[in-house]
């Protein structure tokens, strides 16, 4: 198994080798003068005279050839060290780790929920397959995955911060904070998590070793629970990854709607400003993070799957 | 069991000839770890004449498939030489290779994944046709509706589609379309064991009577020992990737020499010998990841010595025709002691 | 689902394939379908009428979507304007039409960019193997998980926005899950036995993969392409909502919503209108792809039963 | 002292996040100074005069020679004093810092050092009658040495003014304290709290459910809304912020005077500030607001008049197929996006052809400054580091001003505007103001659309809150909250 | 034959002969569209073997998962009783007949790796059973299991224990299964072709091991199976099993040299691979018909070359024939051909009416 993880890294390392490269030459590439826009950042006026921009370059070392700034920038990203954020000055680091803590709890929040919704009800519309609970399960399912966010979030905050009251509306202060962007980002998981969970669940309820296990003269709970289950589970576990990494730093809209500050934000706000140590940083953990997410649904699936862990073990 | 007999075209040299094939199948190494082989085939000599009738018989696992593999040149070969009427078949490139496709052909074990699920019969026989420019369109149509009736259906199966034939009528068609473009030599593989045993005879009857109306060299795999008893002039038993015995049909059947072969016939004379007296060998086939020192054979072998896990014994020649990879079979035949071979076979199940 | 007890009758089907191309067929297949798969018929419907609406848009919308009547601010339907006006005096429903070609325009190339690219990706991870195929699913791995929307503002901000940027950034992120399905069912199929026998009869490798790999890829793909429409659909507007997708005086439907709803308690009408065209269309595509695979599921069950 | 502190607490939803680390050369100084911690030396008072703030009086001893008397018994709430010395290395700072704050630059400032025991002296460069102005700004405020301690400027617990930052969280907002020892007296309100929430729309949300108190900027999207709410009060100021459409008077077709008049004509400003902004803005009548004193005494609305603009059209003899234009707007200011739509249509109206392109500021910015474009949508404040007009009017429409995107030029202007700058008389200055753009208006060297307005929701809980135009007040030591 | 001596054993033993499965008129199918399996009749007593052979898709294994009443969704017992033991089953609840399962009767499958839980270790799965019915603690169930594992000739038990499916071979994992089947001690097994996906050396040692238990535990097996051969060797008495019905009955050596249905006759032949003169080899004509459809008359008739010999072959294609004694007790055969004579001219004569009826009726 280390050996597989092993092998894996190596290769993730290229690909991360990669996206940093062309995450590096980004502010290159647009139109847009980073050092103009992150002037305008700090000095909040449009006009600014072309001594300040170029005392801003210096600054900022953006004068050095592009390949000094990368390998510089490199060498100080292997050790964690992403330098300095262009606008706050302070060391990104800490603003990525922050904005990472915000996001993990609310797509851990979204998703946990989403999960914990969908997996028994998928699996019991599986198991009445055909009945009223399967039906609306399905329809609801289908519906959900249907809903845009940036509807479903306004009209939550309509109904239960401005009419209610229950919640508040926008902000990331305390437990309540979460409970509305949690929900509306979940909707959508949901549903897809639904109709995944549903689906596989059929498929082991109609796998021969399932009416093995009956022949036993195992109950009906007791086979879903000791051989359902962990079989059904693979498929919803990718999807989760998948949303979970997905969701780390691209949760932008629901970030800007309820004033969450999150990774999305965090690399939306450096994308406008042109902050690039934080743009980098940010889109370097988001990979590292998908990364992680990966390696662990993979653990995740070696534990419920011995199938691929012995696969693995002798590959 | 009564075999009629048949006469051996030994008169035409071999048209396939194996020489030493080995095929190792590497196993995904790790970064730090040695990475090892599959041993599926591992050093096989055969030659077949022309017209002649090869059985090759062995457990599951032990190589079968992958020699016919090898013959048809659908995987290269790790080392040694396989030859079929002239064609190098490693190295068969360009022209070559489009002869070798018509000079051998492979009939497959599951009827149903030999057929593409969305084509007609009639397109899976017609693409063969067009993709080797053999006719004209009304010409490769009149083949198709030939090769057809060859296997005995009619032309109203060119418009259907796999699922809605039975599978003795599918595996009628994969054989039409292995004949289609006249090959000499027909492979095949486990031919009836997807079948039921009425639809096995209708195939087996099929195949010796194409055999005979197109004078074809059959090298026919199975693990049903009946069925090359009835379709082979000669039989080929393997063991893990070897081969440890060659014989005529009718000498092996009633002469078997090597234990293992001896250990296979038993077992599937359940009828004649009984519960007690089927089961020799014991144990399982071992895996060709890593095979048993010496003798592949003797951890399951009734006879075996301690020199047998030393060295690999040679293929030895006995009588006209009969080889046996065993040193001690004539040893053995002395000690045919019912008592002991209870034993044995308590042994063998646990 | 397709349920054993209501078996496909076996002549509706045989019908379908004897009369193909006339009207009865088309007629015939209706009919079965609304006796088994009444949510197909449905869901086709609405999606084939939202599809028709859009391409009939400059015959029916009967005003320009930028046109505007500062005076007629949240005008209410009208004969004129069929579902009122916006709070520029905008109609309101030709601003639907208009803005729907473009989110639904854009989602379906980038779906087919996506699905081409992706699947000939996965073709060639499935036939090298190796080192480039674990290069490539690594990187599928990696981009499967990449937010999409970052990845389309990081476009946006380089390129700015744009018709092709929106498309770029869709795509980019939008292959990866055709490439991993491609490669699975290429090595799936790859490994059958009638890919054998096509080669060993001397069939081209070309001939290979036109006749045999793709046709059986296929349909699995255009599913996943069909439920992967709404979410693209619901990405599209992320950026429209962000202000950064579709641009003035263009519209769609997330940016009609985006403008609406600082008006919500004034004109609830207009953040729900383009709110439910999103779900609606998005509903119904998802639809429409679950349909057909039951149906076809049903298709091949019975050809599988009756032989 | 003689009424008791009444307690309470405030919240204050802030617009701007600051992301410069705090320092004090950046607009992260703004919100220090609004969260009532950071002071200058001179402030500026609602009605936009200078008052004293850490100086109690200054006098000008020559044309570029300045003297600040600074307040005894000043404390910074780690307990340092304010001393002159304290003083002048910050401002010395100031100048030495990479990028300095425009309007305390080392091309304005020569010198900065303590002169006596309460007296810093400043020396410009040139006669300038601005430096109290410069002094009032927030960029020049005064921290206690300590904020400079680590390699960022920390300015929790070392500020001057009636709050003290009790806890900074990062990227959301900060804690406030009122300061027990505050040189001005008894600061009313026990807490305060600003909360960053750049999205308008939900700043307003949150002033509606009562989660915050003061929403800065509401949007004129929401202020029906706002204004039919039982529990808060909305308060509209003039902003000295004029949102225009800046033509491109150096190339073909709009360096014809007619062309640009005739676009003036067409397009119903009136209607632009009833319609897009809700009529929470006036109309523009030029540059300046017709409340500043350099609006011109006869400055109106040019009424929506297409047959006027197709007759100038006709005048200008420029054929139908050149007036093809591009329209620029960026997406920072949501609003400018409906506006190019407005515009857009209404030029259709008189038959040029426009296409709108809309994207970040950044993107389009070299477009603007290398004079390569047709028209653009800018809202620009006239009143910057000086809180006089001059600056923008040098910067805008000198034939050397660094964001002449109209590339107009006339000696005379340059020459006005350099006597300007002498004028120690206000109303002297602002004569010449007016004439220029009076000018500006007539020659239709930009289409000035809309004087922008701040609005603010007020819960009715909030006393003594006032709008600050130039945004440099929020929290200030009257300030109070009933739990009413 | 060995088969003859155990059989004869039995019969002179009756306090074993009691019956362990009796199953009257079971009809199994598809609810409102037909049955798949037709009117069948069963009795196994304890220690006895019986085979049930057929060809493929004759509805072998749909009568051993109806029996452990595991059927498909959609299928259900139509009409019908089984008695296990002496006790009604048919009409025990779900939760009460789950006690039977695993308990009384067990099973073994074709394909022992698909039947795992590719998720669980082996001893877990076939310690299941125990845990279920017998409520050991698990030190207990752990040694139970142990001691099944070497019982069934499995090396190093406490090894193999913690194995999963995937690292056993096919003739391994049978083995397990067949420790799970055995783990609660059951009066009946019902092995759905146990064999036929193994090799043949396997397949005589699982045999062998089935046979040991039969004789160890006075265990009764209803063995499904196509392959004669193993019929032979380990059974007593026969069923064989043509679309969907019971066409013939008898003890093994009955069956197996003086069948007396048509189509038993045709599957021995089969089985044989001689070749006949012609050097040919007999084949069944036809296909089996579909399970579903509605034949009148003797369902092999399409394909039944004795009908023909027969001087009435218009009786087979119009009246089914029923179960009847052919050539004295014990051995019966739906089949008119050999049945005595007073039945056969009963058939002729209700063939006869049914044709007038039928003209009548038109
Ligand atoms: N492509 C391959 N890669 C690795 N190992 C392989 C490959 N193909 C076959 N093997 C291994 O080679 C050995 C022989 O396989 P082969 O299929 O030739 O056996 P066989 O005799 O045909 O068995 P069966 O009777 O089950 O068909 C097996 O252990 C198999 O696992
Ligand atoms: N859900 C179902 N609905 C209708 N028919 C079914 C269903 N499931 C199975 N059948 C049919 O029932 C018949 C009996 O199948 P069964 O598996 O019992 O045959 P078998 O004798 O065990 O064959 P084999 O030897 O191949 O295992 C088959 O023809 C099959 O097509
Ligand atoms: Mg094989
Ligand atoms: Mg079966």
């Amino acid at each position: 198994m280390p050996i597989f993880i092993l092998r894996r890294f190596a290769v993730l390392a290229l690909a991360l080798l990669v996206v940093t490269f062309l995450v590096f030459l980004i502010p290159y590439i647009g139109e847009t003068d980073p050092v103009r826009a992150l002037a305008r950042a700090r000095f909040g006026r449009l006009d600014l005279d072309a001594a300040t921009i170029e005392a801003l370059r210096l600054e900022l070392g953006m004068h050095r050839p592009l390949i000094v700034q990368y390998l510089d920038w490199l060498r100080s990203a292997v050790t964690g060290d992403f330098g300095n954020s262009y606008m706050s000055r302070e060391p990104v680091v800490e603003q990525v780790w922050s904005a990472l803590k915000v996001s993990v709890v609310l797509t851990l929040a979204s998703l946990g929920f989403a999960f914990a919704v969908a997996v028994p009800a998928g699996s019991i519309a599986a198991l009445r397959q055909g009945g009223s609970f399967d039906m609306a399960t399905k329809s609801l399912s289908q519906a959900f995955v249907a809903v845009p966010e940036y509807w479903l979030a306004p009209m939550s905050i309509l109904v239960f911060a401005l009419y209610l009251g229950w919640l508040p509306s926008a902000g990331w202060r305390g437990p309540e904070s979460v409970i509305l962007p949690a929900l509306a980002l979940s909707l959508r998981p949901m549903g897809y998590f639904t109709q995944v969970m549903r689906a596989s669940m059929i498929d082991v309820l109609n796998s021969p070793h399932i009416v093995a296990a009956h022949s036993r003269g195992l109950s009906v709970r007791r086979t879903l629970i000791a051989h359902g289950l962990r079989n059904a589970l693979l498929p919803v576990i990718t999807l989760f990854s998948v949303w979970m990494a997905g969701l780390l730093g691209g949760a932008v809209v629901i970030e800007v709607i309820f004033a969450v500050p999150g990774m999305g934000r965090l690399v939306y706000s450096a994308i406008v400003n042109g902050d690039i140590p934080v743009l980098q940083a940010g889109l370097v953990a988001i990979v590292t993070l998908a990364v992680v997410i990966n390696t662990v649904t993979d653990l995740a699936y070696t534990v419920l799957n011995p199938v691929v862990r012995i696969d693995n073990a002798t590959a | 069991m009564a075999v009629e007999t048949r006469t051996v075209p030994h008169a035409a040299g071999p048209i396939l000839r194996i020489t030493d094939a080995m095929k190792y199948y590497p196993l995904r190494g790790g970064l730090l770890r040695r990475s090892r082989q599959v041993r599926s085939v591992d050093g096989i000599s055969l030659a077949v004449a022309k017209g002649e009738s090869l059985g090759l018989v062995g457990e599951s696992g032990c190589g079968k498939s992958t020699l016919a593999r090898l013959i048809l040149g659908m995987s290269s070969l790790t080392s040694g030489h396989i030859d079929i009427d002239g064609i190098d078949v490693s190295s068969a490139g360009g022209s070559e290779r489009k002869r070798l496709r018509r000079t051998v052909q492979l009939v497959f074990q599951d009827p149903f994944s030999a057929l593409d699920p969305r084509m007609t019969i009639g397109r899976s026989l017609y693409a063969p046709l067009s993709q080797n420019r053999i006719g004209t369109r009304p010409e490769r149509l009149q083949r198709i509706i030939r090769a057809l009736d060859d296997v005995g259906l009619d032309s109203s199966f060119i418009n259907r589609f796999p699922s809605q034939c039975s599978g003795g009528q599918l595996q009628r068609v994969v054989i039409a379309r292995a004949l289609l473009l006249e090959p000499q030599v027909l492979v095949c593989d486990e031919p009836t064991s997807a079948l039921d045993s009425s639809m096995r005879s209708q195939i087996l009857n099929l195949l010796a009577s194409l055999k005979k109306r197109y004078d074809l060299t059959l090298v026919v795999i199975s693990h049903d020992l009946r069925v090359v008893h009835y379709l082979c002039d000669r039989v080929a038993v393997m063991y893990l990737g070897r081969i440890v015995e060659v014989a005529e049909s009718e000498e092996l059947f009633a002469n078997p020499l090597h234990p293992y072969t001896r250990s296979l016939i038993n077992a599937s004379m359940l009828e004649e010998k009984g519960l007690e007296g089927c089961a020799m060998a014991r144990g399982e086939p071992p895996s060709p990841i890593a095979p048993p020192p010496g003798c592949s054979f003797h951890p399951r072998c009734p006879i075996a010595r301690p020199e047998c896990s030393r060295a690999l014994p040679e293929l030895i020649a006995t009588s006209d025709g009969h080889q046996v990879r065993c040193p001690y079979h004539a040893a053995e035949s002395e000690e045919s002691d019912p008592a002991r071979r209870a034993d044995m076979a308590a042994v063998g199940a646990g | 689902m397709p349920q054993l007890d209501t078996p496909l009758s076996p002549d509706s089907v045989q019908g379908m394939r004897s009369r193909m191309g006339n009207l009865h067929m088309v007629k015939s297949w209706l009919v079965h379908l609304s006796r088994h798969n009444r949510t197909l018929l449905v869901a086709g419907s609405v999606f084939a009428t939202v599809i028709v609406l859009l391409l009939l848009t400059p015959w029916i919308a009967q005003h320009a979507p930028s046109a505007m009547t500062l005076s007629e601010r949240f005008a209410g339907p009208s004969a004129e304007h069929w579902l009122g006006q916006d709070h520029l005096g905008r109609d309101v429903f030709s601003r639907l039409l208009y803005g729907g070609q473009f989110s639904v325009s854009i989602t379906t190339i980038t779906l087919v960019i996506s699905a081409v690219v992706g699947t000939l990706l996965g073709v060639i991870s499935a036939r090298a193997g190796g080192v480039v195929d674990e290069f490539l699913m690594r990187l599928v791995d990696l981009m499967i998980s990449f937010p999409d929307v970052l990845v389309a503002l990081l476009l946006v901000a380089i390129l700015g926005p744009g018709y092709g940027t929106l498309i770029l950034a869709l795509t980019i992120t939008g292959w990866t899950p055709f490439a991993r399905m491609t490669r699975g069912l290429a090595l799936e199929i790859n490994a059958k036995d009638y890919i054998r026998a096509a080669e060993i009869l001397g069939c081209s490798r070309t001939f290979i993969i036109v006749y045999h790999v793709i046709p059986n890829v296929l349909r699995p793909l255009a599913t996943i392409a069909f439920l992967r429409f709404g979410h693209k659909l619901i990405t599209v507007g992320s950026l429209s909502f962000l202000g950064l997708g579709v641009q003035p005086p263009d519209t769609d439907w997330a940016a009609m919503l985006a403008e609406a709803l600082p008006y919500l308690d004034r004109a609830p009408a207009l953040v729900l209108i383009p709110g439910l065209a999103i779900f609606i269309t998005a509903l119904s595509v998802t639809l429409v792809g679950q349909g057909l695979e039951a149906h076809l599921d049903a298709k091949m069950k019975w050809r599988h039963e009756s032989k | 002292s003689a009424s008791a502190a009444s307690g309470g607490k405030v919240i204050f939803g802030e617009l701007f996040t600051p992301a410069s680390g705090w320092a004090v050369e950046t607009i992260d100084a703004y919100v220090l100074s609004r969260a009532g911690c950071l002071e200058g030396l001179a402030r500026m008072d609602y009605d936009a005069t200078i008052k004293p703030a850490l100086a109690e009086s200054w006098e000008q001893l020559s044309p570029t020679e300045w003297e600040f008397q600074l307040r005894e018994g000043v404390t910074f709430n780690d307990g340092t004093a304010l001393t002159p010395q304290v003083v002048s290395d910050q401002l010395n700072r100031l100048l030495n810092v990479a990028t300095p704050p425009p309007g305390f630059s080392p091309s304005v400032i020569e010198s900065v050092e303590p002169a006596g025991e309460r007296v810093v002296r400043i020396v410009t460069k040139a006669p300038d009658v601005f430096v109290p102005n410069r002094l009032a700004s927030p960029n020049t405020g005064i921290l206690s040495p300590a904020a400079f301690a680590g390699d960022r400027i920390n300015p929790v617990g070392h500020c001057t003014g009636p709050f003290e930052i009790v806890r900074e969280i990062p990227r959301q907002g900060l804690e406030l304290k009122r300061n027990e020892n505050y040189w001005g007296g008894e600061v009313q309100l026990a807490e305060g709290e600003v909360r960053y929430i750049p999205d308008g729309q939900v700043r307003s949300m949150m002033v509606e459910t009562g989660e915050i108190h003061i929403a800065r900027q509401i949007p004129a999207a929401a202020l029906a809304q706002m204004e039919r709410s039982q529990k808060l009060k909305v308060h509209t100021v003039e902003a000295p912020r004029t949102t225009s459409l800046y033509l491109n008077n150096r190339r073909p077709p709009l360096d014809n005077m007619k062309v640009r008049q005739a676009v003036q004509s067409a397009i119903d400003v009136a209607g632009i500030a009833e319609a897009v902004y809700e009529g929470s803005v006036s109309p523009a009548v030029g540059q300046f607001s017709p409340n500043t004193p350099w609006a011109p005494e006869n400055a109106s609305v040019i009424p929506q008049d297409l047959e006027r603009a197709r007759q100038l059209l006709a005048e200008s003899g420029v054929p139908a197929s050149e007036l093809r234009l591009e329209l620029l707007a960026y997406v920072e200011r949501p609003v400018l996006a409906d506006l190019a739509a407005v515009i857009q249509f209404q030029l259709q109206q008189l038959g040029m052809q426009v296409n709108i392109r809309v994207s970040e500021y950044g993107a389009i910015e070299p477009q603007l400054l290398s004079g390569d474009f047709d028209m653009v949508l800018l809202s620009r404040g006239y009143l910057t580091d000086v809180a006089d007009p001059i600056g923008t009017l040098a910067e805008d429409y000198g034939c050397n001003g660094s964001y002449n995107l109209a590339g107009f030029c006339d000696p005379e202007v340059d020459a006005q505007l350099e006597r300007a700058r002498a004028l120690v008389e206000p109303e002297e200055r602002n004569a010449i103001y007016r004439d220029i753009a009076a000018r500006l208006q007539e020659e239709a060297v930009n289409v000035f659309l809309i004087h922008e307005t701040i609005s603010e929701a007020v819960a009715n809980t909030v006393e003594n809150y006032q709008v600050h135009v130039y945004e440099r007040t929020a929290f200030h030591k009257d300030l109070e909250v009933n739990s009413l | 034959m060995l088969a003859n001596q155990t059989t004869v054993q039995h019969q002179l033993r009756p306090e074993v002969c009691a019956p362990v499965l009796e199953v009257e008129h079971l009809t199994v199918g598809v609810p409102g569209v037909g049955a798949i399996i037709n009117d069948l009749n069963l009795t196994i007593r304890r220690g006895e073997v019986l085979a049930l052979v057929g060809e493929s898709g004759s509805g072998k294994s749909m009568t051993a998962r109806s029996l452990m009443r595991l059927m498909p969704s959609g299928i259900s017992i139509l009409e019908g009783s089984v008695r296990i033991c002496g006790e009604e089953v048919l009409s025990l609840p779900e939760d009460k007949f789950n006690e039977y399962r695993g308990a009384r009767i067990a099973m073994l499958f074709q394909q022992p790796h698909v039947m795992l839980d590719p998720t669980c270790t082996v001893g877990a799965q076939a310690g299941e059973a125990l845990h279920v019915h017998q409520h050991l603690t698990a030190e207990e169930e752990h040694e139970r299991v142990v001691q099944l594992f070497r019982d069934v000739g499995i090396p190093e038990p406490e090894e193999r224990m913690k194995c999963y499916p995937h690292q056993m071979s096919g003739g391994m994992a049978q083995r397990v299964m067949i420790a799970a089947a055995l783990s609660a001690d059951p009066d009946l097994l019902i092995a759905d072709e146990p064999t036929t996906a193994l090799d043949v050396t396997v397949q005589a040692q699982i045999l062998q091991l089935l046979d040991r238990k039969r004789r160890e535990r006075n265990l009764s097996i209803l063995l499904i199976t196509h392959d004669l051969s193993v019929v032979s060797a380990i059974a007593d008495r026969v069923a064989v099993m043509y679309s969907g019905e019971i066409v013939e009955q008898g003890t093994t050596d009955e069956i197996l040299h003086s069948p007396k249905h048509p189509y038993t006759q045709s599957l021995i032949h089969c089985s044989l691979l001689q070749a006949d003169e012609s050097g040919e080899l007999y084949a069944i004509p036809g296909t089996p018909p579909e399970l579903l459809s509605k034949i009148p008359g003797c369902r092999f008739r399409s394909r039944c070359q004795v009908a023909e010999k027969w001087g009435h072959p218009e009786v087979c294609s119009r009246v089914a024939p029923p179960m009847v004694e052919h050539g004295g007790p014990g051995c019966c055969a739906r089949c008119w051909v050999g049945a005595s004579n007073d039945i056969q001219a009963q058939a002729i004569r209700i063939c006869q009416t049914e044709l007038e009826g039928h003209r009548d009726g038109c």
